[in-house]
């Protein structure tokens, strides 16, 4: 059995999508976590924003709000949420990881309703700032467990744009050129999209996942890249970092 | 509010409905009739609601989440049953919860609500939705923004360039336009003139200049925009302390109606460099919303039968948890040595 | 730059032309390759302006007239005679005044130019206009300040209220549109992306984090729009000092692409709670611009002669002189007891 | 003779037209001078602005410049241009006092050319903060002595904008509602506008001026309201503060 757990090995695996002096719009939780672990291993550069105002802190522990003090901690600014969102308008940021109720084959996003939209089953959040964020900066990732009834064929409210419905339906619907979703990392796999058609291609099986079981608990029909690749696993010093230095109360990987 | 114009341009309309009128021509001539005098405003906060927040009125409530929210404010707005407000949904946690328990609300753009973060999810919030009691208008946190930075500018919109294809537009406002300069689809964000908002602040003086320290979120535009706001400050200082240093201002006194004194004002939320917020109490309210029973004994023991802010916070923990929250503000407190 | 949408909704088009792409989808690309690692930035004048400043670029320079403005990279821009700039002639005074003299720019957007304010207007600058050397856009300070704006929201332009009905309207590149929300007419002006801009600040440290006192005219929205950005500091400090004051930072490091130490670096300009701008200097500034041979002799002593900003200083009056601007700044200076 | 000059007449005449409580965009010269001395006599609460980002300040003397640091000694806020200019656009400001080289019957302005835009004659400033003051404050008044190449019958360039061609036409152009220009001081006479048609129309007459000198040193055809009055002099003590507390080097007025 591994010595980690699926949380552990999706925000390793985050983290290293985030390249030394990329810049990332991230909310609390994992996604928060990964950014902060690729900070203390090879992106000591990474520049964290988070929406609220909170520039490049030196985050002290895992903030528990996107706009508490930790967030702008040692920061080079404290700003304002239009500091952010300007700079991710403007096309400064590289990333931002993102969550969601649902997601679809285009990796567009629900986190407003489940059921009926006037008359909801379970109203949820809304947008907050994911749809902003998923409409400016260059890539929108996406850290989430994966099941059917997340991963589906039609989403009850489309919140936060992906592809739209593929092809070239993003660039066409007006949001800024070349930007969209990059990469979806589920407990199971890492997915990205096809070129062409935007849909949702497996790229990498996480250690112990089969292709079966990854079609199996999703929704709609995947796509496979030529080839299929396992998803590295965790080292030594990613674990001990994450769990000493990163989530040392284990907030997010303690569950 | 159901104008339209379709003829100049306009690609695609989303279906929300427009709660505050955009027109800045009504904006400026209300403007033009509120005083500018320097007038001392210090009062009550008792009193400054009464004056400025009504029945009826479209209200913000400054910081994000719970974070330099003012909720001595937010009590005293649901002490004093207020009804039928229109609320913005913008960065809300801990404030809409209040504000739903008091069933203050029945309008409310959406940008994000119900959640409390990490935190998990407020029932009692969510169940204005699910039992349809409240008209709603879908919208994002830099949209909510860029309406009131349009009103604070004196233009009755601004185009933005995100929530195109989305059912958060077709949900929204917005209405998609073509930029004459580039082709482009751009999404025009109908200007939002609240009548009413309040902000927490470190320090004001009695005349309603303010500044506070940490994160501006859209506060400044908040203040510019807003037909009345309510200034609530940890600690009243001299006025002297602006004329010397007239770079710190954040908010001019002309743009507030009242000032009010409140030390611990954004408890049980954080308040940047004074005190973290109170985990354990907002995890108990949102345990209490999950039995109306319980949750109506919470909410007498915690707003309706406190007289004041002090009566509330003394009743969880007082002197002694505003010193620990004070700790875990500073990062100066020690698992092992302490509490 | 000639593209038009009148099917959009246009009911009337300035006749001035549109120096800068206001295409937000080029910038974006821009934008994204430029680094935001925290290097070091820390280089001299000359080398920042060699590096940053080119023939063609489209320049900001900050501050309002000659208040907090950049004389010493002005100087520099001359010294190594850059041609064909665009300039955005924003507030501008003494600036203008010495890039003209430098013969540096053929384009300019108008707002405020040739005019040193109450001092009189600049002869040199006048002869661009009179001799029909220049290619000109009609603006206003505000109408420039909200084409930053834009640039620095990512959106191609931003609509306003004002210059409808006259002649600055129709000889700028604004165009009028209908409000989709109210059918009001508002002027759309599109964005500026300036190539290069030049701010001066109090403090900078060495990576280009910077805060400067005092009024900040458009300085922010010009370093958040500007393709590559030279600050000039006062005084270089500590990162620390940023680090330890999150809510002191103006301008980010990484919108920042040169930094350079430039002590008095305002003068002859006010530099606010430094020093008063040199009067005298600039009264013979004026005069000397009204004989070409006197004028060629003054820029030589003053600009092309001058190794750095120091010698230049020197030869005003240097330390005392400098001593005094201190003091009337500060308003300690007695006409009785000293000088 | 009178015991002050007509720039002093004009000053204190254009100071009383600001009421305690009001609000005002200024510049450097005459205006600051007007403002100053309604603050310190009957407008002790009069909010002065300074387009460069100036709040109420304490003058401690003339500005220079309409952003040297006097325009925020110990002022409310050392703000920027956009809080002035937004607060103007957004209704907040009563008056603005404003100048330029040419003025029409509608109070329009010139401060761009004189002669032949393309190829001109003189070149000037241009609009600099005037037009957007002008488009945006209740009420512009100007302050500008008075002949016959300055008051003209068109304009060489209308660069900031009065009641444009007169009637209603400054709204239909676009312009805020119920904006525009409201008192025009000269050396001569004190001139409001026609309601219906918004021409020039004469008020009252500066002590010495008469009808025939007011309307022979204007290039267009001045409209007189029913009862001329003559404009009141300035006061011993007005007149006092003036030369002793606002201007006490005479570069306003010593001209």
């Amino acid at each position: 059995m591994a010595d980690y757990n699926t949380m552990e090995l999706m925000i390793v695996a985050a983290s290293r999508e985030l390249e030394n002096g990329a810049t990332v719009g991230v909310g609390t939780g994992a996604p928060c976590a990964a950014a902060m672990l690729a900070q203390k291993t090879h992106a000591p550069d990474l520049v964290i924003l988070f929406e609220a105002g909170g520039i490049s802190p030196q985050l002290p522990e895992m903030p528990i709000s996107v706009g508490d003090s930790r967030t702008f901690y040692r920061a080079i600014k404290a700003g304002g949420m239009c500091d952010i969102m300007d700079a991710c308008a403007r096309g400064l940021v590289d990333y931002t990881f993102l969550g969601g109720a649902q997601i679809d084959m285009y990796g567009n996003l629900n986190s407003t309703v489940i059921g009926d939209y006037e008359k909801p089953k379970v109203r949820l959040p809304g947008s907050g700032g994911a749809n902003d964020f998923a409409s400016f900066c260059w890539r929108t990732m996406v850290i989430t467990p994966q099941d059917k009834r997340r991963f589906v064929e039609k989403l009850d409210f489309l919140t936060t744009p992906g592809w739209i419905t593929g092809g070239n339906s993003r660039t066409e619907a007006g949001l800024p050129e070349d930007t969209g979703p990059y990469k979806i990392i589920t407990d199971m796999a890492i997915m990205g999209f096809d070129e062409e058609s935007k849909r949702m291609t497996v790229l990498s099986l996480n250690p112990g996942s089969t292709k079966e079981m990854v079609q199996e608990n999703c929704g709609f029909e995947l796509l496979w890249a030529k080839n299929i690749t396992e998803t590295p696993p965790p080292t030594k010093e990613e674990l001990r970092i994450l769990r000493e230095q990163v989530d040392p109360k284990k907030y997010i990987i303690g569950r | 509010m159901d104008t339209k114009y379709d003829d100049c341009g306009v690609l695609d309309s989303g279906t929300g409905p427009v709660f505050m009128d955009p027109d800045p021509d009504k904006a400026r001539l209300f403007f033009r009739n509120k005083s500018k005098k320097m007038s001392v405003k210090l009062t009550s906060m008792e009193e400054a609601v009464r004056a400025n927040v009504h029945d009826g009125d479209y209200l913000v409530v400054g910081g994000f989440g719970s974070n330099r929210t003012p909720f001595h404010a937010v009590h005293e707005i649901v002490r004093q049953k207020r009804k039928h407000l229109k609320f913005a949904g913008h960065t809300s946690t801990h404030d809409m919860q209040v504000l739903a328990a008091g069933n203050t609300f029945d309008c409310i753009d959406i940008a994000y609500i119900i959640g409390l973060e990490a935190r998990g999810l407020s029932k009692c919030s969510r169940k204005l939705f699910e039992e349809n009691r409240v008209q709603f208008n879908e919208d994002t946190n830099y949209g909510l923004a860029m309406r009131f930075k349009a009103a604070a500018m004196g233009i009755p919109y601004i185009p933005t360039r995100n929530v195109m294809g989305t059912d958060t537009f077709r949900n929204g406002c917005g209405k998609i336009i073509t930029c004459p300069f580039t082709g482009k689809k751009l999404v025009a964000k109908p200007a939002i003139y609240p009548d009413v908002s309040v902000l927490h602040v470190h320090e004001a003086d009695k005349y309603g200049n303010a500044r506070f320290r940490g994160i501006s979120v859209s506060d400044i535009d908040v203040a510019n925009c807003t037909k009345r706001l309510i200034i609530t400050a940890e600690r009243i200082i001299d006025h002297e302390e602006f004329r010397n240093n007239p770079d710190s201002t954040m908010i001019p006194y002309y743009l507030v109606d009242a000032v009010v004194s409140s030390p611990w004002g954004a408890y049980p939320g954080t308040m940047p460099y004074e005190y973290f917020s109170d985990e354990d109490h907002l995890g108990e309210w949102l345990s209490a919303e999950k039995d109306p029973e319980t949750f109506r004994k919470f909410l007498d023991k915690n707003i309706y039968s406190c007289k004041n802010h002090f009566e509330y916070i003394e009743k969880n923990g007082g002197l002694e948890k505003m010193a620990h929250l004070h700790e875990l503000e500073m990062l100066t407190y020690k698992e092992d040595s302490n509490g």
